[in-house]
């Protein structure tokens, strides 16, 4: 088995490495520039039940390393996901995440119910955390009863696992993952983007039309490697990690932290290869390292024996 | 689509902050369109983080050369502007769809009209359609005197109208007034300019044959992350993508 | 009246321009490079009881446009302060703001009580929210009721007006903002740092020694933008800014947000005349946009009608 | 101490990653101590953020010129690596307490230890004992033959030896084995280098006047941020400060 296979639950990635939702769309754009077969897997752009168009524009500003977003979860809607980007995403040999939203409960149940049934859709990945919708969302990602009560719903319609993705605007990050696992959930996926806002100082008006908008890219790198060191250690389900990676040196620092895979969101925009540019470092990295395989580096900054949480072989 | 490190052949200032770029590689291969435009990286590392924009002026296949021409504005094009001679500079592109060239036939007569940094693409365009056999009149609007660039380069494919705001040098006020004021008819328009000079156009010529060039802040640039995006008239949740379904929109097709 | 000039709780300073807490040590260093009473105030190193080490080595670690510093609040102890900083600092013409913290509720307010009483400090800053302390530590800067009572307490003793300086790392800052606010809070400081971590790509292990520390400079500047926006539209007290700043421009963007002065920490490291620079540069950027008073700029991104919080007129 | 933008002289690799920068400015006038160390701002923006320490090699006050030897290790000096001639650095210094000179007295003995990239402050200190009459022994450790530098420049003031980890050069082994194995005899030792050599040099000779260099993770470089702190024996809150106290401490000075 190749050193870079992981096993993670309705996850068998042939390599730990996938673009992160929001930032890849669904994929169409990227096909152009290589062969998505390539990646671990992808996860797809924030799906609703109705079609959105989103916040209005400017909807991203640029910050000192990283930049904000307010995209607003624009999507063409369930039925146009299913039936024209998962359809079309089929034709490659990669599984699909679902990353599923929207403004109530039922919202999700819904949009969970059907998308999980999509033959290449592999798990779903709740997005709880969005920071750029104004109805609900914000409830979902902070209160941890909140988002144990989602869990379990979601968990019962879903025909695939199922991830929540944590926000990292909480107080006890440890809290919320605690109660999304006794909850059911088979995985975690974090960080979302951190709250931010940027001021044009010629205008004094914020800079995004939505005001405020979502920190990513790798000024939130430590802070994502602190959160996922301290989740991993306090569940016992795996953790797809992101929030700033750019490179396999970055993605390697994830997997000591105790992510069992990596996302890169951002990153892709600076450099349209940058999925498949790691994928292709990660061995020689591993060589260099003297590991024989990816998963003796989960959570090896916190347990030298080496793989405790999920391995791939 | 793709990514090269482009070497820098020649880069001056040829107005106040207004920079001439010539980048080499054999991405110029892949250029046709004029309206087109490169996501270029500024920065070495993660701040600049964002690629920026710029629109292909010119395209030399045979040289394997193509200029860009841009204004020191904020951080990214500072840092741009220190860049020398020989350096080489990550270049995504080229992107998104240009000015089309199959609007106008031989013989017709096409309307350039550029504002500020917006003036840059036109060049190309103009090069084409002269090629065609199109008659180009370009009309181009700058803020003040020391910002105007080209307008020899734009003199010697045709007609050529300056307008600056505050009337330091030829008709003082917007392209719209010189238009006006000219009386200058046309069987296509074609425009790059600031969103107020485009919905100036837009109102002024509601039966014409409109092509506008649109500005918007970008995370990817190919069409990926819906930064980008602008409405479609009448249809709430429609869009289109000024990166990857622009810059270059027909009239009415896009709200402004 | 000079354009810079602004009237805070306790502070009347030429320029709203000052060092932040620990970033600048008592001034010793600096003061070789410059007259520090071309400082608005100075922000000096958080103060405690008794001496303390600090946290062992490596105390601090390079993120993107960031860093990670895990001191652990070494100073020389309320005594020392008192004795040998505070009466050296006398000399220049700049109020100081003591920066004080403790492991109990009764470290704050015998620190407060004494230090106080020092004639050149014009204020206390409480720093509830030091994340690199074990003990107490963060429930002081994460709980609102515990802040809040911690608030009163020293309130009660403090010879001078009491600025409490929030921690970033919370789920609602506005609550805490309220809640300190109503505990008698002369005024705000924010944003404190946000916890991180870094991990070695050769060792695994943690670069810091204390594993995690407080991120700051650049790349947490969207982060305190956006928490000074919204606190400043829901408090009355004024707010001093800080977090990333680097330049006049950043300092506006605080102003813009709401900040009724600002603080400058890591950019000190970067340059050492980062402060008297920017105090330098102020007038000109005002000049540029047309404005008279540096007051007009405050909270300028929710109010256009121009200064609500606190102005120097 | 002040902030100057210096300007590059020359800027070479001199052995495997590791590069001789010649800086040129009035800074040099305030720089006296061997030992002495600048902090260099590697970014031109905030990525990355933090200046670099590197130590004075070479002090040349009447050509107004100073040399730096380091390590290509991480981002910053990757950075660093790529200034070209001609360019200007931001340069903080000179900072810090260097070797004592005064320890020693003409017609003494003194015995230069390094290892690694801690050799660089040693031979600026070797030429100034020369020049005071001070027999000089230089003991240089490398890891392999490809990372040796400097070596002519030791052996013109004094006798130098070599020792490599691997053996691929001189002994083969640590610095230590060479004093021990050749029974070299000294009224006072300087070094720079590896943490591990300190304490083994510290251990090896308690009796006698021993001055060592320290390196530290640093914020500010001048004494102000408490980052680069080191305990004093037998007191729990006392400290001193590499920066700014430091870098070179006598032995049982400060806890290693
Ligand atoms: C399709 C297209 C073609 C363009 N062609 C040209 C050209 O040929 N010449 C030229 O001078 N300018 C052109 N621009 C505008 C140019 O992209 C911006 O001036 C530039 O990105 C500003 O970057 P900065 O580093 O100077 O400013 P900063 O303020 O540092 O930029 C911060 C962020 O905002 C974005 N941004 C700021 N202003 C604009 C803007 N007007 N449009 C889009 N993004 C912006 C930047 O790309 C960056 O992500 C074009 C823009 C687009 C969308
Ligand atoms: C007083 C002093 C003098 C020095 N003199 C020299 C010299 O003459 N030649 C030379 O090659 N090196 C010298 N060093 C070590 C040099 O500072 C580091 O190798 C360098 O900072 C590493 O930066 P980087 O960008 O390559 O690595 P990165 O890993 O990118 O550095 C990240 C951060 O860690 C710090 N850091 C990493 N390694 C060290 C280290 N060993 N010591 C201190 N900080 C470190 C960096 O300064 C930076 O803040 C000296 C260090 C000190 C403290
Ligand atoms: C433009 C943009 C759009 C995003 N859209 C989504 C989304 O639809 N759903 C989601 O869960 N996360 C979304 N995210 C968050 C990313 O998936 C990721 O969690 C975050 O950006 C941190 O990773 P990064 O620093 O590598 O970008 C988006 C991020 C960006 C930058
Ligand atoms: C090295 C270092 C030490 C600090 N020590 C203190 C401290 O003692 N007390 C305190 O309230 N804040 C302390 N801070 C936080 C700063 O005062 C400031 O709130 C934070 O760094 C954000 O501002 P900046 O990005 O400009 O540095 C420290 C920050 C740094 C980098
Ligand atoms: S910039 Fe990403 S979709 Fe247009
Ligand atoms: S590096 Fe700041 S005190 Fe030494």
């Amino acid at each position: 088995m190749s050193r870079l296979a992981v096993e993670l639950p309705g996850l068998s990635l042939k390599n730990p490495v996938m673009p992160a939702s929001g930032c890849f769309g669904f994929g169409r754009e990227y096909a152009k520039l290589y062969d998505l077969s390539q990646l671990g897997a992808i996860m797809i752009k924030a799906t609703t039940r109705e079609p959105r168009f989103g916040n209005p524009t400017p909807r991203v500003a640029e910050t000192p390393s990283g930049m904000l977003n307010a995209i607003g979860l624009q999507n063409p809607g369930l039925e146009k996901v299913i039936e024209e980007e998962l359809s079309w995403l089929a034709q490659y040999d990669v599984p699909i995440i679902a990353n599923i939203a929207g403004s109530t409960m039922e919202d999700y149940v819904e949009v969970a119910k059907r998308i999980s049934q999509a033959p290449n859709v592999h798990a779903l990945e709740l997005n709880i955390s969005c920071p750029n919708v104004k109805k609900g969302g914000i409830a979902f990602g902070t209160v941890p009863e909140v988002a144990a009560e989602l869990t379990r719903l979601v968990k019962q319609v879903s025909a695939v696992p199922v991830y929540v993705k944590l926000s990292p605007n909480v107080t006890n990050i440890v809290e919320m993952a605690k109660a999304i696992e006794a909850a059911g959930a088979d995985g975690l996926t974090m960080i979302n983007t951190l709250l931010g806002m940027r001021i044009d100082i010629k205008t004094a008006e914020p800079i995004l039309a939505n005001r405020t908008g979502g920190l990513s890219g790798p000024a939130i790198k430590p802070i994502a490697i602190r959160m996922i060191y301290e989740v991993s250690q306090a569940v016992s389900i795996p953790i797809i990690g992101m929030g700033g990676i750019a490179t396999a040196e970055d993605a390697l620092e994830f997997f000591y932290a105790g992510a069992s895979a990596v996302a890169i969101g951002t990153a892709n925009f600076v450099d349209p290869f940058v999925c498949p540019t790691i994928v292709a470092e990660l061995p020689a990295l591993l060589d260099e390292l003297g590991f024989d395989h990816i998963s003796q580096c989960i959570g090896r900054s916190w347990n030298k024996g080496g793989p405790t949480v999920y391995c791939g072989t | 689509m793709k990514v090269e490190k482009m070497t820098i052949v020649y880069h001056e200032p040829i107005a106040r902050n207004i920079y001439q770029l010539i980048l080499g590689g054999t991405l110029v291969q892949e250029m046709n369109e004029a309206g087109q435009f490169v996501h270029v990286k500024v920065g070495e590392r993660t701040d600049p983080l964002l690629r920026r924009p710029l629109s292909l002026c010119d395209i030399n296949k045979e040289a394997s050369e193509c200029t860009i021409i841009y204004r020191k504005e904020g951080a990214g094009t500072a840092l741009l502007s220190e860049k020398k001679k020989g350096e080489v500079i990550d270049v995504l592109g080229p992107l998104g769809n240009g000015f089309p060239l199959e609007a106008v036939q031989a013989g017709q007569r096409a309307l350039l009209v550029g504002g500020g940094i917006g003036v840059p693409p036109l060049y190309e365009l103009a090069k084409q359609l002269v090629k065609k056999g199109v008659t180009v009149t370009s009309i181009l609007g700058f803020q003040t005197q020391d910002v105007i660039f080209y307008e020899r380069e734009f003199a010697s494919l045709g007609e050529i109208y300056i307008a600056t705001a505050d009337g330091s040098y030829g008709t003082k006020g917007f392209v719209t007034d010189v238009i006006g004021g000219r009386g200058l008819s046309f069987d296509v328009l074609y425009a790059c300019g600031p969103k107020p000079m485009l919905k100036a156009l837009e109102q002024k010529f509601p039966d014409k044959e409109v092509y506008l060039s649109l500005e918007e802040r970008m995370g990817c640039g190919i069409g990926a992350c819906f930064a980008c995006v602008c409405r479609v008239p009448n249809n709430e949740t429609a869009y289109k993508k000024v990166c990857s379904d622009g810059p270059v929109f027909k009239v009415g097709e896009v709200v402004l």
